[in-house]
């Protein structure tokens, strides 16, 4: 029965406001930026190559951030609007529209204004659109792209060509580096650089596996979204890796406290796929009526499967970055994924699992159908999908979203015996 | 003796059921306006009228559908998801899967021996294929949805339908209308198109008799039909196929009536 | 010499009669109710009368128009964007824009001084951005059709429908009379979003001054103003806009009819 | 021979690839844009191009896996794999042209099974000294999978041979696109393509043969001079327009004197081999010039489309997109600026495989031959 007592999402206050400062001086040092002395670098997040850029001294502009935090926002669509008025199509992804748009009419969002790229590194790790986006850009702005190839992961663990082709890359791109900003490659920084994102990176996972806890003294999907900004945007700064002792003490205090972020935690999710931005309060809203909360999520992972075993190793630069290059969430085949999702469901004790497809995101949502009826009729795990965007507003319907919602609940209710944890993966 | 009622406000119609121990002894149905609130008091009040009963006796009333937020007088809510499984089981206890196709969308429900929702799937993208498309449709061969069911009869060249889009495939049938087809291949080419996106859904759930066929497009007889000759199996249609979702609510609350209300 | 430009639209047959390529002698409309052939017959009977000439007068036929094929004693056919534009031109001297919205399609086309089509776009995908949609608003919030624009011009806070789909906006609509919204906001709401999706084609061909408004929704005045707010400049709407398509197509064929004489060419007809 | 052409090309069962395998043989099917087909030919195994569905298959289970919101050909792939249409096949090849395709890699190797899967990645760094050495490797995994699906031991002699088969055909392939930009009225668009779709069906040693025999045929039809307008067809590299639809826009007043229709026997010119025939497919790859909407751009886009409409004398372009194809329709938009400041006119179409009704693409294409024939 859908509880009556949805109360406000209690947020980690301190590591809230912390966070919310970490966000306001990044985009306020950005509206600085560009130029010589402190040049621009735009990456994609699958995949990233921030500690070499870092090590180079760039100021680094995640375009796929800027555009979720405009659709936080509510200022995605006239962005998008303008963006189709360029000939975009309904059906482009959400994120290039939104980035296309506001680089068109001037850069200026309410976090202040984004400066133009000096360089676009392109992390071609899971998504190709991120091909099509930066070659865009490259256009409008002319200014020099790197195109780094990573191969797709098909086999549970990185191949030796994978890495050695990967490796050459990353090579070449440092010439680039040193040729355009005229400094040579400082090995040590690049070593310093990586310690502190190593850093960052065990925090995190101490984070997201705390979802373990019964109840959840997390939630690893709405709330995890807010915590995901350092570990993609500020990884590599002192800021980030000092960042999650601050949200693990936290943490320890709402167990501590029986502050659960879901007072009454009725059914545990494994969420999979990326939140519908434009109304994520409103999503968010429909699942705590029901007292769900999520344990574990991947879409908090597609800045890099940290809690699966990966962290950036000082001691094997390249190589590690050659490693987090493959990594990347959406750069796991679909046979990997299913396996990953199904891990997760067994490790966090999850009743459930909802798909979030995106109408405009072919690369997380093709083959999501797929694995929902993998996941019911396989493991016998109740599964729900439902579909809007990530970016475009037009595409959400509450009454809709709500209707499939409920059922779900509904349905699970007089099955809420213990579940069987499903029989290992394939 | 427990009198309960079901309240199914759809997009398109309001339906109510009065259920007193187990059996229905009142319906009504009517078109839905712009005040949601007053079409449910509407079909409440019509259903006890034609049952001679009194708004008092009522012990349970439960809202569904999309408009299961404006049953404010009632004390249960329950989508209508849930009310099909339940209906169709009360109806048909064999049911297996049930296909709903309402006004505005199209459901295929998998349900247990005890007509508990196992699995749903529905139509993600537009109107396209609902009760809508055939009300559309219908208008633009100068028909009304009610008049068409057996127009398929003696079509020998169905037209083929591809229209993803409700409103485009309106214009898709004046063209055939204007290329001079003949309205029986046209509404044959529909219903082939309406069967095809449910069997579509269906296999999410997977097909399995028994089969039960609920909502207003169950009373168009020649999508029955057609639906029929695609699956090759016999499909389980109630007389009262639209009134299906609000036996579910009537059948909910009555469920729910021994407990208080939270 | 007399040219009569027919056009078959999806929703209303709408003809012209036109003199040396300049005079007009007379007009008609009438709703297509699915017969095409028929009613453009009738329109154009009507027109030779009130034009009082002789049907044989008549020296050249070009449709033009959804069913544009479907009228076999015509001349030449040219396609609707085409004609309404050239029409566009003739009705505004100036006009270097033309948005078209009809029953089912929305376009904006850019436009030579001549009338000749440049760019142009039409919405493809959905069908909430055009005048059945209007229609059907209409109909489900109980306001007669030709009062639409009048009591949607009375609105102060206007409620844009943010659904691409025309089903889903109904609902939509009906959720917020559900909401109590006012209505003059709500029929505003509705203009404006046929509006906005416009001002993505008008952008995508480029807009330049003067912009005029042709197809049915010249009767509505609600749906200039809700272009005006978007483009921000004025926009002409002619009363005779719907027509535009009708006078464009006899316009092309008076220019076909003078080459034709002033050349042994056999009658052909581009694209058909 | 083209009525032939369409019957085969229109049967969703695959009927020249059952006589085939009913002999004993195997064969592999290839999902565009690009896959070594050679190097499947010289395993001893028949490299047959997947090109969706057509108008003629309903989608009613891929749908389920896959959501609406994708192109047709991957649901229409999906479902001939599911109602058993691609059953003579042993082994898929899917390239990694795009999210999709490589995730119906995902798909297909879960849904079926017996057959081997393989996603074949193609690298979009064209400057790195490492992209030839990793594109063997990847070639090299490819060769595994299909030894496993019953191909022979790779010996490079053996794809040496086939280079030189596969020459002939890319040469006859040539000669008909010349023939196309050449004399335009020689040939229409959907015999050129027709004839060149049969090249994916058929062993490559009847389709040269084929080819032969038109030539002459073609060469000795009368010129059919028409008042047409020049143009570049741009975009259905992967997904196929219905054939419907390509004899509609020449119907419509256009000749398409060029074209991005099956790409895959155009990717690059004569194959020179040297040293290792692995090498040097691999470098032909790396090294084409094909410049479509699955390939990082090597150049600005802007530029590349007025060289090919400089090339093509093309006096308009077109873009066909599939919809929902992503790598089609963002480049559009690039292109379109730059045709945009030459004043060059284009249309912008979109098309799914199944529709069958094309009255809004008529009418677009109408207008675009008569703003460009009218005054
Ligand atoms: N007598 C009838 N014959 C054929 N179709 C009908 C008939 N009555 C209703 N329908 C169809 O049923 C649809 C409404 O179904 P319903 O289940 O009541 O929808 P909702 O619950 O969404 O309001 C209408 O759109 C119409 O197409
Ligand atoms: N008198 C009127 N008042 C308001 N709107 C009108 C009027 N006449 C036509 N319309 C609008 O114009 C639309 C028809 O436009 P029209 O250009 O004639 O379409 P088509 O060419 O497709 O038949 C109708 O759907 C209606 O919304
Ligand atoms: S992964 Fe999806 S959301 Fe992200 S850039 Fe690619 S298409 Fe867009
Ligand atoms: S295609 Fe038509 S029915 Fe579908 S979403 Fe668009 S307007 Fe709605
Ligand atoms: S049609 Fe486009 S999106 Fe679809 S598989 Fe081909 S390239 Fe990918």
């Amino acid at each position: 029965m859908e509880s009556t007592s949805a109360k406000a999402p209690s947020f980690l206050s301190t590591a809230r406001e912390q966070q919310r400062s970490m966000v306001e001086e990044y985009y306020a040092g950005l509206a600085q930026a560009g130029g010589a002395k402190r040049p621009v670098a735009y990456m994609l997040v699958g995949g990233n190559l921030t500690e070499i850029v870092r090590s180079f001294g760039y100021e680094v502009v995640f375009p796929e951030i800027v555009a979720l935090n405009c659709a936080i926002k509510h200022v995605s669509l006239p962005n998008i609007l303008h963006a189709e008025s360029q000939g975009y199509g309904l059906d482009v992804c959400g994120y290039v529209k939104n980035d296309l748009g506001l680089q068109d009419l001037g850069g200026e969002t309410p976090f202040g204004r984004i400066p133009p790229p000096d360089l676009l590194v392109c992390s071609f790790s899971g998504c190709y659109v991120y091909v099509k986006w930066w070659e865009a850009l490259a256009e409008k702005y002319g200014c020099p792209l790197f195109m780094l190839d990573v191969p797709y992961m098909r086999d549970p663990e990185p191949q030796a060509e994978d890495r050695t082709y990967l490796i050459a890359q990353l090579k070449e791109f440092i010439t680039l580096l040193e040729r355009t900003t005229g400094r040579s490659f400082d090995l040590g920084e690049l070593r310093r650089v990586l310690a502190r994102s190593r850093r960052a990176e065990e925090g995190w996972v101490e984070y997201l596996d705390s979802g373990r806890g019964r109840p959840s003294p997390i939630e690893a999907y709405f709330e995890a979204v807010f915590y995901m900004f350092p570990i993609n945007v500020l990884r590599g700064t002192e800021v980030a890796a000092e960042f999650y002792a601050t949200v693990n003490a936290e943490v320890k205090e709402r167990v501590r406290t029986g502050q659960y972020p879901v007072p009454e935690e009725k059914v545990r999710l494994v969420v999979e796929g990326v939140p519908p931005y434009p109304s994520y309060r409103t999503f968010w809203d429909f699942f705590r009526k029901w007292g769900a909360v999520s344990v574990a999520a991947t879409y908090p992972k597609v800045g890099g499967l940290f809690d699966r075993g990966f962290l950036h190793d000082p001691g094997r630069p390249l190589e590690s970055i050659a490693d987090y290059s493959l990594g990347a969430y959406v750069n796991q085949s679909w046979p990997l994924r299913r396996k990953l999702i199904a891990d997760y469901v067994k490790d966090f004790q999850a009743d459930a699992v909802l798909i979030h497809g995106i109408k405009s995101c072919r690369s997380f949502t093709a083959g999501q159908g797929d694995l929902r009826d993998w996941l019911i009729h396989d493991l016998h795990v109740p599964t729900l999908y439902l579909e809007s965007d990530h970016e475009d507003p037009r595409y959400f319907a509450p009454a809709q979203i709500k209707n499939r919602m409920d059922a779900f609940f509904e349905s699970l209710g007089p099955r809420r015996e213990p579940l069987v944890p499903p029989p290992g993966a394939p | 003796m427990t009198l309960v009622a079901g309240v199914d406000i759809g997009s398109t119609t309001a339906k109510c059921i009065l259920l007193e121990d187990g059996a229905i002894v009142g319906k009504s149905l009517a078109p839905v306006g712009v005040e949601l609130v007053k079409d449910a008091e509407r079909a409440l009040e019509k259903a006890l009228g034609e049952a001679g009963r009194e708004r008092r006796e009522v012990q349970a009333v439960t809202g569904t559908g999309y408009g299961r937020f404006k049953v404010t007088f009632g004390q249960y809510t329950l989508t209508e998801i849930g009310c099909h499984a339940k209906g169709a089981h009360y109806l048909f206890p064999g049911t297996r899967v049930v296909l709903d196709i309402g006004g505005q969308d199209t459901k295929a429900i998998k349900v247990s021996d005890r007509g508990e929702v196992v699995d749903f799937a529905m139509n993600d993208k537009c109107a396209a294929g609902t009760g809508r498309f055939l009300d559309v449709c219908a208008g633009a061969l100068g028909f009304d949805v009610s008049e068409i069911g057996s127009l398929s009869l003696g079509a020998r060249h169905p037209v083929k339908v591809t229209n993803t889009c409700t409103v485009f495939a309106e214009s898709e049938v004046s063209a055939y209308v204007a290329r001079g087809k003949d309205p029986k291949d046209i509404v044959a080419g529909l219903y082939a198109s309406v069967v095809s996106r449910s069997l579509s859904l269906m296999q999410r759930v997977g097909v399995e008799p028994e089969l039960t066929f609920t909502g207003g497009v169950s009373r168009n007889e020649g999508v029955v039909r057609t639906l029929r000759q695609r699956l090759n199996l016999s499909v389980n249609v109630s007389p009262l196929s639209q009134y299906v979702g609000a036996i579910g609510a009537a059948l909910h609350g009555l469920e729910r009536a021994g407990s208080p209300p939270p | 010499m007399i040219t009569a430009g027919l056009d078959l639209g999806a929703g209303s047959t709408k003809g012209v009669l036109l003199e040396d390529g300049e005079r007009i002698l007379a007009s008609a409309l009438a709703p297509t109710r699915g017969n095409p052939v028929e009613r453009s017959r009738q329109v154009l009977e009507r027109m030779v009368e009130e034009a009082n000439v002789l049907s044989d007068e008549v020296g050249y036929l070009c449709t033009t128009g959804a069913a544009r094929y479907a009228l076999p004693e015509r001349h030449l056919q040219v396609s609707d964007i085409t004609a309404s534009a050239r029409g566009a031109v003739f009705l505004v001297p100036g006009t270097r824009h033309v948005v078209d919205i009809g029953s089912q399609s929305s376009r904006a086309v850019s436009v030579s001084e001549t009338g000749r089509v440049i760019r142009f776009k039409m919405n493809e995908k959905c069908a909430a951005g055009a005048g059945r949609f209007v229609d059907r608003c209409a109909k489900y919030l109980q306001v007669p059709p030709e009062e639409m624009a009048d009591r949607a011009l009375g609105s102060t806070h206007p409620k844009m429908i943010s659904s691409v789909c025309a089903v889903l906006a109904e609902t939509e609509i009906i959720n917020s009379v559900a909401e109590e919204v006012p209505l003059p906001d709500i029929l505003m709401g509705v203009f404006l979003s046929l509006a906005q999706r416009a001002y993505i084609l008008m952008r995508y061909v480029g807009i330049q001054p003067e912009v005029s408004l042709v197809g049915g929704l010249v009767h509505s005045p609600a749906m200039s103003r809700a272009l005006e707010q978007m483009v921000k400049a004025p926009i002409v709407a002619h009363p005779m806009g719907q027509y535009a398509a009708a006078f464009g197509a006899a316009l092309l064929g008076h220019a076909r009819m003078q080459k034709l004489s002033s050349s042994p060419l056999p009658m052909g007809t581009p694209g058909g | 021979m083209v009525q032939l052409a369409r019957e085969v090309v229109l049967d969703p069962t695959y009927p020249t690839v059952r006589a085939w395998t009913r002999r004993g043989r195997r064969a592999v099917g290839c999902f565009p844009v690009y896959t070594p087909q050679e190097l499947v030919h010289a395993m001893g195994l028949l490299p047959v191009s997947l090109h969706g569905g057509g108008e003629n298959v309903e989608i009613s289970h891929a749908d389920a896996a896959l959501g609406s919101f994708l192109c047709s050909i991957s649901k229409s792939t999906l479902e001939l794999a599911l109602t058993a249409r691609l059953a003579p096949f042993r082994a898929f090849i899917f390239p990694y042209i795009c999210d999709v395709s490589r995730n119906l890699e995902g798909i297909f190797s879960r849904l079926m099974p017996g057959t081997e899967t393989h996603m074949l990645h193609l690298p979009q760094n064209f400057r790195s000294e490492a992209t030839v050495p990793f594109l063997v490797a990847e070639y090299r995994r490819l060769i595994a999978k299909l030894e496993r699906a019953g191909g022979e031991p790779y010996r490079p002699e053996r794809l040496e041979a086939s280079v030189r088969l596969f020459n002939l055909q890319r040469e006859r392939i040539g000669e008909l696109t010349a023939t196309k930009r050449d004399e335009p009225d020689k040939l229409t668009l959907t015999e050129s393509y027709l004839l060149r779709r049969l090249g994916g069906l058929l062993p490559r040693e009847v389709h040269v043969e084929l080819l032969d025999r038109m030539r002459s045929q073609i060469e000795d039809r009368p010129p059919r001079r028409k008042d047409a307008i020049r143009t570049l067809l741009v975009g259905p590299f992967c997904e196929q327009p219905t054939l419907d639809l390509i004899d509609l826009i020449e119907q419509a007043g256009c000749y398409i004197v060029d074209d991005e229709l099956l790409q895959v026997h155009r990717w690059y010119g004569q194959l020179e081999v040297e040293g290792d025939p692995l090498v040097s497919l691999a470098r032909a790859y790396v090294q084409s010039p094909v410049d479509i909407g699955v390939r990082a751009a090597p150049s600005s886009k802007g530029e590349a489309i007025l060289r090919r409409v400089n090339d093509a004398r093309a006096q308009g372009v077109i873009f066909l997109t599939a919809k929902f194809c992503e790598p089609a329709l963002e480049d559009v938009v690039l292109y379109r600026k730059a045709l945009d400041r030459q004043k060059i006119p284009y249309l912008h179409l979109e098309f799914e495989e199944r529709s069958t009704s094309f009255e809004q693409s008529r009418l677009q294409l109408e207008t675009f031959v008569e703003s460009i024939l009218f005054d």
